[in-house]
């Protein structure tokens, strides 16, 4: 467990921080991936760790009176290095399902996304999921999006993210890809002739939380009772008004 | 390829020019004139090593070329088999070809050259992957186009006269070094080139080994071929050589007969170097 | 544990498969070409033209200069912008055949150079062209120094393969990272990749020595 | 375009920061280190114990014959699990030095091997203890020997530390990473990224290229 | 170690066991016996390369070795210095160490016998990124502990003696063959051992250069070193060798005085040899 490492106080609760169990006491060490916009970014590029979750993290920490520490790493490792204990929480828009609640605690979602199919400009053939049969769509290997279009019948290409998926979409390689309204929304102001559009809207939303290993009950209660704060003072919506225009937490 | 049509089947022989009534070897004036070299000269970057080089080869005879290392005696033979390209000078073979080197030289003149003569290296340069009889008949099969079969009996013949018959299947690796040379001679011998040329062929090998070749290169020398041999061996230019050249820093200082070389040397600097070489402790 | 001990079952014969249908003959088909690639190469840089020599220069430069992923990326991304659009297999064997390329091509060159003058003299003697001095007398003697190391340039393709998941081939990695994305065990299925890129290369280094002694067999000891 | 050209000239910095605090010290670092592990696991291997030369051989299997991408993974991911937890750099340098020391390994003995067999005679005809020979006289020589594939090893190692962004070290190849992850321009990143490592790759060979001549100043020709 | 109180000061001559009247050289059975060899024999593997050798070196004498390639005078020597390790027979040196190889060899044993005697090898064996004085020096200085001043002109001292003076900052690739073999011996001169050995120290020169080097050890015979040269060069041996030894198939076939070997050698094989050698041509 996350409590006993070398930094002393044991006794459970002998301090605020101590008592989440948090790999150094007083420090919320949080993985993300740093190259997903607009969840978790640079600022410009090469400026501070920024977006989202970052920020949603920030706030909960400091509401716990934890200091933050954010661990950058690719997607293969962020698991990893949470069972490895070296990470307390991904906040990386880890989507809820079956699998990682098996193996993972998870928090109440602090998104809730809509699916989209994106599909390029011309494209009058998919208008809804069911489209999407015998299709080609690229999804990234790690999120639900990959489930839902592998569900509707699609061949599914594996990508790295969301990068690689638009591009195959616009030089043509692949049909349509499923994915988050919000990443959508976010590409479309910064690469308006882009040439893609939204093809479908779907009825699948994708919830999202931060994660813990199951030891880490405290910090996950904490986190719940942080959030259902936050949702209730409006902080969430604020930081969802900051990055998409719009409350992206319920 | 002229060195198709200078020689005809190998028979109990090595295949060679053979005369019937041999020429009197210590004449080194008569004969004819298989070729004619005139002023060759090389250089290599700054430094002229054949400066002017003129040398008369007869048919049938054998020339020895000796001279103290650096003189440019490698750099002459290589020229005559078109490994160098001199800068100036010509080469005339009489009633064939001729080459002038201060024109510059084309591919197909340069194998012309070439193809008159054959090349026995010092450090025999076979060809290791090669069996000893696939080294032989390379040349002729690959090369000259022979019907394989009769290129092989021409090459089993030519190793069974060196004493190598049953070597024919083995790797130069598994051979000692006299062997390996003698295989070298024969892969030579196996072009009918016009002329033999042999690069200190015995200076690489073990005192005892040394008889075996130079016995091999004295019994084509008898059987009339054509010969420009480099080797300091004394006793076999003594015995085999026609003329003997005397090369120094790119230079011709004297040719003549063995007898007239060895007993009485007309420069002071062939005295000098025939002198180290009989008695290397200078008693 | 034991539920570890049957994710590692259950997950070896897909990876193996990805081995069998992704990894394997993308590496041997990569490799044929790229030693073909290697051949024209060192020969352009051991010509006499200086321009030939220069332009292999720069392709052997920039293929060792930069990162494979980043290669892969510029054929696959990259092409579709000036009109040429290549499937994964193909990008993929272009691509790893172009790198393949330019590593062996300064092995095959520093080969060449170490067959003795002498062996190419006795070609040239003998009246071989050219082409035959190369063939028949060099390049034979070549490939024995340079069993060892094509053979690092072999193994190392086996596992930069792995890359091919990048641009959507399916092999061995990729695979293992699909069961890992829906396990979540991340640790144990790349460790069970890297088992089968072990057995692969044990296999290339035991098919290396063979070959090794049958190219020997013409060499004293 | 000029929007390209922006973006581009915006993250040469970055990225040149990047390959000077990341990628540029750790390549150092490990290499040298590499290059220890490398000569001492050469002379288990050359050693006359049975034992040590076994033991060198597995290592360089292992290390050859599985993707450093695992290797890392192990190390910064799996040690924890026998209760060795090391941060990043650490780790990082411990797998790339592993690694290198396995590659170079394999250089080093064939150079020892180079040297010829009369070297070390010479050496212990006028006294010198085994210690002597190899560091007075065999070393030495096979130092010139080794350069050129040692280089390839550096220069290899330069392009493979992109992969240290995995266990969270900030380098070239995670800066132009995080600029595309911005700017969605992930081909020109990429395309960016690989110019730096093209060009400390040039800068490697050109060092490479003195040192040959250094060393062979006491070599004819 | 021995080899530093064998000798002392590098002045005008070698440094040399030099004795005022120098030993009439024909007889072979004169003079103190430095050390004996008694049934050495060895194999590699399955080969049986020294069957029993005996042989008995005097101080200030030179033996030479000859005989077949193959007949085990190489391994002789490298056992002498022990870069062999013999199956069986012993080294005895007179009022020193000797050696029982039927005993298994502890390494400060090996180093003791190594310590006796300093070797020239026919590929000299200089090392190449070592200047020359460096090559001279690196003995004295590294692992005899001499101070480098006094191992610097002691080394200058020799350099000198084999007219290489002026060649002491050089590498030895820039030196000819003959120059490298001088240095080689100078190498083995400033370790002052008590015996030289040389291994066919001039085999692989040109021939004008072979003077240099055979003078030079001429010199040292003169001077009173002992001396064990395998070598075919009879003109030295003639004049220098205080015994002949002929080898063949691993045994000593017989050892006596040069005029008695080459002028009446007892076996069949002996005088075989010799006549292969002497008349390679076998006229
Ligand atoms: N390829 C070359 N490049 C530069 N210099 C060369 C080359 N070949 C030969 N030389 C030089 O040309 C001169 C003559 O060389 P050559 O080999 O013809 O002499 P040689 O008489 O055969 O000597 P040796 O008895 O040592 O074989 C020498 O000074 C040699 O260093
Ligand atoms: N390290 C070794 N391993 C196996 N066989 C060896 C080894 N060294 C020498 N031999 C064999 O021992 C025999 C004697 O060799 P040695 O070198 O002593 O002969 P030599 O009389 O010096 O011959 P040469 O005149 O050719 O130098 C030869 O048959 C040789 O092949
Ligand atoms: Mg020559
Ligand atoms: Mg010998």
């Amino acid at each position: 467990g996350g409590s006993d490492s070398d930094s002393g106080s044991d006794a459970a609760g002998s301090t605020a921080a101590g008592e989440y169990g948090t790999i150094s006491d007083g420090t919320l060490v949080v993985a993300t991936e740093g190259t997903y916009r607009p969840f978790t970014y640079h600022e410009g590029g090469a400026g501070d760790l920024t977006g989202y979750d970052v920020d949603v993290v920030t706030e909960v920490a400091d509401r716990l009176g934890l200091e933050v520490e954010f661990e950058e790493t690719q997607f293969d490792g962020i698991f990893a290095g949470l069972e490895a204990n070296r990470f307390d929480v991904i906040a990386n828009q880890i989507s809820i399902n079956d699998q990682r609640e098996e193996s993972y605690l998870m928090s109440e979602p602090y998104t809730v996304s809509p699916g989209v199919v994106v599909v390029a400009e011309d494209n009058s053939d998919i208008t809804s999921l069911a489209d999407l049969d015998g299709k080609t769509t690229a999804q990234s290997l790690t999120s639900n999006w990959f489930t839902v279009a592998d569900d509707n019948g699609a061949n599914v290409e594996a990508v790295e993210g969301w990068a690689q998926a638009i591009t195959l979409l616009e030089q043509g390689r692949v049909d349509a890809t499923v994915n988050d309204k919000l990443t959508f929304l976010d590409y479309e102001t910064t690469n308006p002739d882009a040439g893609i559009k939204i093809g479908a809207e779907t009825d699948e939303e994708s919830l999202n939380a931060f994660v813990f290993t199951k030891d880490k009950v405290s910090l996950n209660e904490a986190f719940n009772e942080t959030l259902t704060e936050m949702q209730e003072d409006g902080t969430l919506a604020e930081l969802g008004e900051k990055y998409f225009g719009q409350d992206v937490s319920q | 390829m002229s060195r198709n049509d200078a020689n005809s089947g190998a028979g109990g022989n090595f295949g060679s020019q053979s005369q019937p009534g041999a020429m009197k070897r210590s004449d080194m004036n008569q004969g004819d004139v298989l070729f004619d070299v005139k002023g060759l000269s090389k250089s290599f970057g700054d430094l002229q090593v054949l400066k002017s080089i003129d040398l008369t080869v007869r048919k049938g005879q054998v020339s020895v070329l000796m001279g103290p290392s650096g003189s440019g005696k490698t750099t002459v033979l290589r020229s005559l088999n078109s490994l160098e390209s001199p800068d100036g000078g010509t080469i005339t073979f009489t009633g064939g070809p001729s080459f002038d080197f201060s024109k510059s030289q084309k591919k197909p003149e340069r194998a012309l050259l070439r193809d008159q003569s054959a090349m026995v290296f010092q450090q025999h340069n076979l060809f290791p992957h090669r069996t000893v009889l696939e080294n032989v008949t390379e040349g002729p099969i690959h090369v000259q186009k022979t019907p394989k079969a009769q290129a092989i009996a021409e090459a089993e013949a030519l190793l069974a006269r060196v004493g190598l018959a049953d070597k024919r299947d083995v790797y130069p690796f598994q051979l000692s070094g006299g062997q390996q040379q003698r295989v070298g001679i024969v892969r030579a011998l196996a072009l009918k080139p016009d002329v033999l040329l042999f690069d200190e062929p015995t200076s690489a090998l073990d005192p005892e080994l040394v008889g075996d070749v130079l016995a091999v290169m004295k019994e084509l020398a008898d059987e009339g071929w054509t010969m420009v041999v480099v080797t300091h061996e004394v006793t076999f230019a003594r015995a085999v050589a026609d003329q003997v050249v005397f090369m120094d820093g790119g230079v011709v200082l004297e040719a003549s007969t063995p007898s007239q070389m060895f007993s009485n040397p007309r420069h002071r600097r062939t005295r000098q170097f025939l002198d180290r070489i009989l008695n290397p402790l200078g008693e | 544990m034991s539920d570890n001990a049957q994710l590692f079952l259950d997950s070896l014969w897909p990876i193996v498969e990805g081995a069998i249908k992704g990894t394997i003959p993308l590496a041997l088909i990569s490799f044929s070409l790229g030693l073909i690639i290697a051949l024209i190469v060192a020969l352009m840089r051991l010509s006499k033209s200086k321009v030939l020599s220069a332009l292999a220069r720069i392709y052997i430069s920039i293929i060792r200069g930069t990162p494979l992923l980043v290669q892969l990326f510029v054929i696959f991304y990259g092409m579709p912008s000036v009109g040429i659009t290549l499937d994964p297999w193909p990008s993929a064997i272009i691509a790893f055949s172009l790198n393949v390329g330019g590593y062996a091509a300064e092995v095959i060159r520093a080969a060449i150079l170490s067959v003795p003058r002498g062996q190419w003299e006795a070609g040239y003697t003998i009246g071989m062209s050219q082409t035959q001095q190369l063939g028949r007398v060099i390049l034979p003697q070549a490939a024995r120094v340079s069993v060892p190391p094509l053979s690092n340039t072999f193994i190392s393709l086996v596992k930069d393969s792995s890359l091919a998941s990048l641009i959507l081939v399916t092999e061995t990695f990729r695979v293992s990272q699909e069961i890992a994305a829906f396990s979540q065990e991340f640790m144990l299925l790349y460790i069970e990749a890297a088992l089968v890129y072990w057995v692969i290369s044990t296999f290339l280094a035991f098919g290396q020595s063979m070959l090794e002694e049958r190219l020997d067999r013409y060499v004293s000891k």
